[in-house]
């Protein structure tokens, strides 16, 4: 596959991914403005997903939509990070996940704000105001809820513990990215990882978390490798296209 | 007493009551029970829907779905808060809500079982709560009008999103075509009951409309309600499901059947299909979410000792 | 739809739901001995579905197979009782649940052991048999449960509360039971409601439990009419063959 | 000592070792250790299986695969009874597992992605485990050797229902074969990577061997399982993911490359894709069940008290 469009999809995957996560929690949230703000930031993220698939659909030029992209691939042909399709164990999960993806999201679409291909770096440029108030509200409420209650502070460093393992996908890098960085289309992304590592070293210790040691990296997203849980995320998000595989919606 | 005639009088001239002027106890409990009763309906009407975003079947109604259930928050939010304005806390309000003492909009209990009842519900639910809304925008209690401004103007778009659900539906396979009917004919007559009982059989119809609480007859809103929706149904090609609907040339409006009533009252009293999954499902978010909150306040309570300590 | 395909989906339908949500406790019941009841359960269910779709997919004539049965039809055209698709909230829902679908799954099959059926007949004296152990084991927990800690009695007692205005719709009968009554095909069926209350009664009783007094009978699931659970449970069960409507398995 | 040579002497005649006769404790102690392990295998083995129950895309597989899964939760239930027979109870021995203390065979830490997963966990991984478990049939302690008799019976109608589903996918759509051989690429290398390092690395062998519960080397069943499985992925038209695989002619069997043994220890470290998902699973099962073994308790307990007073 053109390099171009596996980067799009990997892109595209994991803010429609997170964005259905996200969404689950509407009218289950623990106060009314989380529900806004989970309904608020799986908008933001459905809208991105839209724009990448339109590049990467552009790119492929087999005549596929966004829909198709979401609606008619299979688990192996999902390029996600698997760090969003962790599932929503408790609120305190979905809140550490939205803090780690937007960690590695913020310096992401800084970067390729100036990326050498005119409708990423538009996208970039639309987006990272979004992911900027994202990234100030998770923050805000890691930092809150680390240093908040002994109850608080045990059900996010759980999380953490949980989760940290599979940040790493989100900055795995292979021969996909290598390529378009070598024809300039992707500016280089190693500043990325720096600006993770520096993003969550702070934060999380504001936090009073400890970031785990054994906390092996979680990788295989990128290449469509997941977990037990994203069949049935896929399963339930694609459920009513593929019953009415002719209609249109 | 002379205070009550003043503000009878206030009311028949026009003027707005505000938060801080005096107002009868019965008015005030009136706006407390209908503004937290509106508000409960908002946040348990996320239900229905949100059950749906998983699920929608196009990025695009998927957004759309998504920003119309976070609009729907907000009007909980406003509401709320305009509650607030008459002496009663959110907090007091949610626990009435999940005690089940406080009410909500019954049409909420009815599920949504295909994608059509997405369309379904933004036609004929909504439509019918702007119907009994736009009046309310007129409302003797300022901050209640004014969220009711506010939350017209956004209900007026939900309506036009879920009529084009149907539209799409109705122009697709015939798959699609038989599952907007199928919504149709179950949203129907729940929707005619959201304007409640025949005026004759309602209690608090009085009293409220001397208020400049309400406006209107629940008659005359399903009337019009009625007749604003059935060359709808027609032009989407749907039969609605009433043998006795009929149009009456001389009233200049339809003739339709009466609900089923008695269906109305068991749902009220929460024995509708999904009183106890709504109530279970808001439970379950607020009682799993204590730590959340909890957490905040200790957070909170940790910066003002902070605080206090940096300025002693 | 003939009435004698539409009985078959309804009972069809309800053992396979059923057998669906029984067979998701394997691996995670609260003691080994109850994974490996509710994986033999699940079995029974499945077979006993795949007798009745053969009835019926024979009775219609269209060339259905079970399979396009049990994985081609949508939420509406599924005909199961909607006690069956309840969530397996906890493990005290998922045994009431079972047990009042054997109270009333007993006497069925006991009354369709009579049918002028042949293969309905058949079915019946094969079924009746798993039936008889099924309830045995629902019965005695039930029992030991109930009358048991203050915990365990709590637990049951709230999935009684939750469950009970479902049973109704196990029992409901219309004109498609009536025409085939008429017909012959099926004995009078009034005596299963009297036999689920007699058995319920005394077993409720024994362990202690209270029927629900305002409980309102809720059924649609008949002709239909579902709970907001039964689509993803659709939505899983059905995702791999309407992925690959071509494949054969 | 005196007791250890005549007991050594018992295992060189073949004889078998029952629950009541003397044992040295290194004996006990190995035997507990691998039995458990062995049936943990089997509770943890209904995971990564289980985990396609509510998914298998045919009615009969769905039938077969749960038949399945509950005969792995019989072979634990044998096996745990056989620990038993040496003075450690079920409850010791889940108490282990939860804590992570005890092992569990590494191949359940590898996820299920797809249906052919469970055709090539059929294939594959019963294939291995049937190749490590026939020997210990005629293993010395006989609670083990007759558990593992039946064990084995019914894991080689596994390995066949797991080919059985692999020749329907090769047999399919180009999908399907696909799917297949993405399952084969995936679980080939765990595979090799459950008979154990290779005999000079493994610690246990030596003593094992002498006390007749090891009957093979490491090596010995590896190169066993290759010979067998590389003629059948031949026949399903399929192909093994290892460039140096290659038919030796002199020593019969095929040369092989080398499994990835640091993977293997980062998975026995708990590094393992699904080590950590594994074992909250067991543990929420456990957690969550306690309400239900403390409510058959207090039954029971009520049934001795009644019974005591009748007898009073």
């Amino acid at each position: 596959m053109d390099p171009l469009v596996t980067f799009c999809l990997r892109m595209g995957d994991t803010t429609l991914i997170l964005g259905q996560q996200t969404a689950a929690w509407c009218g289950h949230a623990p106060v009314l403005e989380e529900d806004i703000a989970f309904a608020n930031m799986g908008l933001d993220l459905i809208g991105q997903t839209q724009l990448w698939y339109e590049i990467a659909a552009q790119a492929e030029g087999q005549g596929r939509t966004p829909d198709d992209l979401a609606f008619f691939r299979t688990e192996r042909q999902f390029l996600n990070a698997q760090l969003v399709e962790r599932p929503n164990v408790d609120f305190a999960h979905a809140l550490m996940r939205q803090y780690l993806f937007d960690a590695w999201h913020l310096p992401i679409q800084e970067a390729l704000c100036e990326s050498g291909h005119q409708a990423i770096r538009e996208l970039a440029q639309k987006s990272v105001k979004e992911v900027r108030y994202h990234i100030d509200r998770s923050r805000d409420l890691i930092v809150r809820l680390g240093d908040g209650s002994e109850e608080s502070h045990a059900m996010m460093q759980g999380a953490l513990d949980a989760l940290w393992p599979y940040a790493a996908d989100l900055m795995a890098i292979d021969a996909v990215e290598q390529a378009l960085v070598g024809i300039g289309m992707l500016p280089p992304l190693d500043r990325v990882a720096c600006a993770f590592e520096a993003e969550t070293a702070v934060t999380l210790d504001r936090a009073t978390l400890a970031i785990p040691g054994n906390g092996h990296a979680r990788t295989g997203g990128r290449t469509g490798i997941h977990t037990e849980t994203m069949g049935y995320i896929l399963a339930e998000m694609q459920q009513i296209p593929r019953s009415f595989p002719d209609a249109r919606w | 007493s002379e205070k009550d005639r003043e503000f009878q009088e206030k009311i028949d001239r026009g003027v707005r009551i505000e938060a801080n002027d005096w107002m009868p106890e019965g008015y005030r409990k009136t706006l407390i029970r209908q503004i937290s009763q509106h508000a409960h309906s908002e946040i348990v009407g996320q239900l229905p829907e949100g059950n749906w975003i998983t699920r929608a079947p196009s990025l695009q109604r998927k957004a759309i779905l998504l920003a119309k259930v976070q609009d729907e928050a907000g009007h909980g939010l406003y509401l709320y808060c305009a509650a607030e304005t008459l002496g009663i806390s959110r907090d007091e309000m949610t626990a009435q809500l999940l005690s089940g003492k406080a009410k909500y909009s019954s049409i909420f209990n009815y599920p949504t079982l295909t994608w059509a009842d997405i369309g379904a519900v933004g036609w004929l639910v909504d439509g019918a709560a702007i119907m009994n809304q736009v009046p309310l925008q007129r409302c003797s209690y300022g901050p209640y009008s004014r969220a009711m401004i506010r939350v017209c103007k956004e209900e007026s778009f939900h309506q036009r999103q879920g009529f084009d659900i149907m539209r799409q539906l109705c122009q697709g396979t015939d798959d699609q075509k038989a599952m907007a009917q199928d919504a149709l004919d179950r949203w129907w007559w729940p929707s005619l009951m959201m304007f409640g009982p025949s005026d004759k059989d309602s209690v608090h119809s009085e009293q409220s409309t001397k208020w400049g609480i309400k406006q209107n007859t629940n008659d005359e809103l399903r009337q019009k309600f009625v007749d604003q929706t059935v060359p709808q149904a027609g032009w989407l090609g749907l039969t609605v499901p009433d043998p006795d609907l009929a149009w009456n040339e001389e009233k200049g409006g339809h003739d339709f059947g009466e609900p089923d009533w008695s269906e109305f009252h068991e749902v009220l009293r929460g024995n509708g299909p999904c009183n106890r999954d709504r109530l279970a499902a808001r439970n379950k978010a607020w009682d799993d979410g204590a730590w959340y909150r909890d957490g905040l306040t200790a957070h909170a309570e940790k910066r003002r000792n902070m605080v206090a300590e940096g300025a002693a």
